[in-house]
């Protein structure tokens, strides 16, 4: 008896409440139009006035560029809240990976400039092809990691300034160009139409670095500088 | 059936299967696990709507809303990791089994030994009997 | 626009500067903001109701920004709140990792300054996928901030807060894509008017608002926020009841008069309005019977979110009756955010000092601390609701309206809550006023604190009694492009 | 839509929900991360198959790289054996195998 209502409260109430929870939202998303009602024409209209011809990039660094600063906002206040953790940084800047196994050396070797490359070409072709500073900076974040893994780069104490630097890069330069076009006149984000192009390059040139550059830092954990909090069940 | 069809379907299963993984699992990185897969079904939703009309090109938008939460998601996961580690180093397991000891502010002459009290009082279960905070979440 | 750009700046100045120099930088960025506002509030008194499209870029395609008068009094609220805050957080002690060292001080800044920018953005967006960013920003930046503590309780307080907030989120999620799929939009005007009652737009309503609800803790999703709000450091604490849970009670406002007033039933309404009741009843008992004095002003950070959603119901109609309940709900948001912030705060600086903070070692406080006693004492008028603070303007309003519009069982709760409210503010008082012998606070272990922290507290306290008498004025701008 | 196309988005589909409830329910974590990554990459190829190349790209490197990176570092560092279970479900499998032995 005890048994049935353990498994009762644990597993199968909430099946059962999911279960109708998922026939609600089946029903909802049956109900919604077949037609595609969206922003479609709205883009494709603006386009040519965006300084750029892949939508993709038009809609997050120009139509919705506020969205794509505050999400940038989000990446450096994730590396503050890891930092502000104090938890074991990641293990690097010794070659025992590396000496354990060296295929994975040669691999990475071969691999993370090939990666850092295709990193830059996304980015740059971003403007009229898929690809861009999103996609750009995280290729290149998977680059960093590799070589952090493969004990290639490591992160010292030393390094402390310019860590913080790359980690506030992307956002800083956002704000410069932010409220270069609050100064100059226009709307918040609102790039000079003969300029968007070019700014919007840079933009996107910083703002790779810095995705990767804020990625790695979060895979890294701790801001290399302090002991850490997380004592217990760790190799310390 | 339609592209967006069969892919609208996908997207509730998964996130329902997400949902559901995430309550009956008390294992902190389970329930990250969980979350990554919810939010992959909300994404999925969006983009496989944006494709309706699968002759037309497809809607930007919601690509751009996707790429955002992407990151977005990849930003709350390190933190959750990193959160699950102190949880760890704090108490002995991934999970949040018991209900939160209250919480007080040591005197002053116990202060040094605030740390081993606190593990003391989290991991007896029965100190812990307040009465609205419940199992799990 | 500058009230969104400047904490932002002030993010990456204070991220970059450590020690010493992050507090001047902070204080800087809170008097530019201040000025902002100022001067956003002027352009609304003058010229009402203020769009402006971001990029140039006009909404659909673009993102729309807003600000009316309720916009603009969340982001007077939050100025002056912030301000008290971070003048309180300059003379507090952070524990945390390496107690005493500015390392827990440190990071609080920066993420301080996230949860500012969050704050506005939320208040002035008039875009849906907007507002959840906004969200994200605000829950991560709130969540570092309790764990910022580094005690046990603190860490897992904070993860319970965190899958709970990420929960919330993700309901949030799920109903923006269900709208923005069936509706083409994503600016909260046009959202509005092309609202149908469907399946997905009702589904998209019930997830907002069950996301929302769990973000401000609503009974009975409430579980997460006493043991969050109680072991944060006394600021965080301070700016989680007094803001943080007004961000998102603001964004369920926003949604339900400007997104979803073509489907949200009367059923609804008075399903928030039961749920608000019971809230403030649970939540005053259950702070009745802690023996903690923060997790007594955390239950009863619970019980007044209950009176927020005494809103929906009974401004139900949309009539003058329903404009009364309207504005005495936000008026309650307004000054329970000084009120609750100050009560932490002041019980921050008592919980320093004695070590402790159990009701039973507080006899003796209100000698040597007296500026402490006295903020909370201000504080807890407000929280009782009794004139000349503000909360008591507001209380009257939802109170009149209840019983205008023949919803007598809310007025009942609205007195009980108060008659409760009185007893565990009575509860806190009597032990401080107590004269005893040998208690911690006339002994060498009370630890001195330090003014500002005391006069901060202080000064916000008062500010209640100004929110009385200014009642008035703050309500005729805050119907500046109401819903009604 | 050409049958063969209709018949891959069909595949994709149905192992989407397969691999999602595999990696919420592998005992071990490390055999859950691995299927994450895989989850992580058949939701790119979905990307692409939904004509959102832009997506695919981010997701590839970031849903399935650097989240299954972040995932295998921390259970390298707190373990990968998933013992816990609520106090109820132990207990039931407990006189679950109870029943079987007798």
């Amino acid at each position: 008896m005890l048994k049935l209502t353990a498994i009762w409260l644990t597993h199968l109430l909430p099946g059962l409440l999911v279960t109708i929870f998922g026939i609600f939202l089946l029903q909802a998303v049956i109900a919604l139009p077949a037609q595609p009602v969206g922003l479609t024409t709205e883009v494709q209209r603006e386009l040519p006035n965006s300084g750029v011809t892949n939508p993709v990039t038009a809609v997050l660094l120009n139509f919705r560029g506020y969205d794509t600063l505050l999400e940038i906002a989000v990446l450096l206040l994730a590396v503050v809240a890891v930092w502000s953790l104090h938890v074991v940084p990641l293990r690097t800047g010794h070659a025992r990976y590396v000496a354990e196994t060296p295929v994975l050396a040669h691999l990475v070797r071969l691999l993370a400039p090939v990666m850092i490359l295709v990193a830059g070409y996304i980015t740059w072709i971003g403007s009229a092809r898929p690809g861009g500073a999103f996609q750009g900076g995280s290729v290149l974040a998977a680059a960093m990691v590799l070589l952090l893994l493969a004990s290639m780069i490591g992160i010292r104490p030393r390094q402390r300034w310019p860590l913080r630097v790359v980690a506030v890069l992307g956002l800083a330069v956002f704000v410069v160009i932010a409220g270069g076009t609050l100064v100059v006149g226009n709307q918040f984000l609102e790039y000079p139409r003969n300029q968007a192009y070019a700014l919007m390059l840079v933009l996107e040139s910083v703002l790779t670095i810095s995705i990767g550059g804020t990625l790695a830092l979060l895979f890294f954990g701790a801001i290399p500088e302090t002991a850490s909090f997380e004592t217990m069940n760790d190799e310390g | 059936m339609s592209q967006f069809q069969i892919y609208g379907l996908a997207s509730v299963l998964i996130f329902s299967i997400g949902l559901y993984g995430f309550i009956v699992h008390p294992h902190l990185v389970r329930k990250i696990l969980a979350m990554n897969i919810m939010s992959s079904g909300i994404f999925l939703l969006l983009v496989s709507a944006a494709r309706r009309d699968m002759h037309a090109i497809p809607d930007p938008v919601p690509h751009a809303m996707v790429l955002t939460g992407i990151v977005v998601s990849v930003s709350m996961t390190a933190f959750a990791l990193a959160l699950t580690r102190r949880v760890v180093a704090a108490t002995g397991v991934a999970a949040l089994l018991w209900m939160d000891a209250p919480v007080e502010a040591a005197p002053i002459a116990a202060r040094n030994d605030e740390h081993s009290r606190d593990l003391d009082r989290v991991a007896d279960p029965v100190a812990a009997d307040r009465d609205d905070i419940h199992l799990s979440v | 626009m500058w009230p969104i750009l400047l904490p932002l700046i002030g993010t990456i100045f204070t991220f970059l500067f450590k020690r010493g120099g992050a507090a001047t930088i902070s204080l800087v960025t809170v008097s530019a903001i201040t000025l902002a506002v100022a001067g956003l509030t002027r352009q609304v008194l003058q010229h009402g109701e203020q769009y402006y499209a971001v990029g140039g870029w006009e909404a659909p395609l673009g993102i729309a920004l807003h600000a009316d008068g309720l916009s603009v009094l969340m982001l007077i609220m939050t100025t002056i709140v912030g301000a008290s805050t971070s003048v309180y957080a300059m003379g507090y002690v952070f524990q945390g990792p390496r107690a005493g060292s500015a390392v827990g001080g440190y990071f609080f800044w920066p993420l301080w300054m996230f949860l500012w920018t969050a704050l506005n953005v939320i208040f002035l967006s008039a875009d849906i996928f907007n507002l959840y960013v906004g969200l994200e920003i605000l829950s991560l930046s709130a969540v570092a901030l309790v764990t910022l503590e580094g005690k046990p309780a603190a860490i897992v307080a904070g993860m319970r807060y965190l899958l709970a907030s990420f929960l919330g989120s993700l309901a949030f999620l799920l109903g923006v894509a269900l709208l923005y799929t069936a509706s083409g939009t994503l600016e909260l005007n046009s959202l509005g008017t092309r609202m149908l009652s469907n399946p997905s737009s009702g589904l998209a309503l019930a997830l907002i608002m069950l996301g929302l609800a769990l973000k401000t803790a609503l009974f009975p999703l409430h579980f997460w926020l006493p043991p969050a709000h109680a072991s944060a450091a006394a600021p965080v604490s301070a700016l989680l009841s007094g803001l943080v849970v007004k961000a998102t009670f603001y964004m369920v406002l926003r949604l339900w008069f400007d997104v979803f007033p073509a489907i949200a039933t009367p059923a609804v309404a008075q399903i928030l309005g039961a749920l608000g009741a019971v809230g403030i009843l649970w939540g005053s008992i259950l702070a009745l019977r802690q023996q903690q004095l923060k997790l007594l002003i955390a239950f009863s950070t619970v019980a007044q979110i209950g009176y927020l959603f005494l809103l929906f119901p009974l401004s139900n109609g949309m009539t003058e009756i329903g404009l009364d309940a309207w504005s005495g709900g936000v008026y309650f948001a307004l000054t329970h955010a000084c009120a609750k912030a100050a009560a932490f705060m002041a019980t921050g600086t008592l919980v320093y000092a004695l070590g402790s903070d159990r009701l039973d070692d507080l006899p003796g406080t209100f000698r040597r601390y007296p500026l402490s006693v006295a903020a909370f004492t201000v504080a807890g008028v407000n929280l009782m609701g009794l004139p000349p603070s503000g909360g008591f303007i507001a209380k009257w309003l939802l109170l009149t309206s209840a019983l205008n519009s023949g919803q007598w069982w809310f007025a009942v709760v609205i007195l009980a809550g108060s008659l409760l409210g009185a007893g565990y503010v009575f509860m806190v008082l009597s032990r401080m006023l107590l004269d005893q012998p040998q208690s911690i606070a006339d002994s060498k272990q009370a630890r001195p604190v330090t003014l500002t922290t005391e006069l901060s507290a202080l000064a916000l306290a008062v500010f209640v009694f100004v929110l009385g008498v200014t009642a008035t004025p703050l309500i005729a701008l805050l119907r500046i492009g109401a819903p009604f | 839509m050409t049958v063969s196309a209709w018949v891959f988005d069909m595949v994709l589909a149905a192992g989407l929900p397969v691999l999602a409830w595999s990696v919420l329910h592998t005992r071990d974590l490390f055999k859950a991360v691995a299927l994450f990554i895989a989850y992580g990459l058949l939701i790119a190829i979905i990307w692409v198959r939904l004509h959102a190349p832009d997506v695919a790209l981010a997701e590839a490197a970031i849903g399935a790289g650097l989240t299954g990176a972040l995932l295998l570092d921390t259970l390298g560092r707190i373990g990968s054996r998933d013992t816990i279970e609520s106090d109820a479900s132990q207990s039931a499998a407990g006189e679950r195998d109870q029943d079987k032995n007798a």
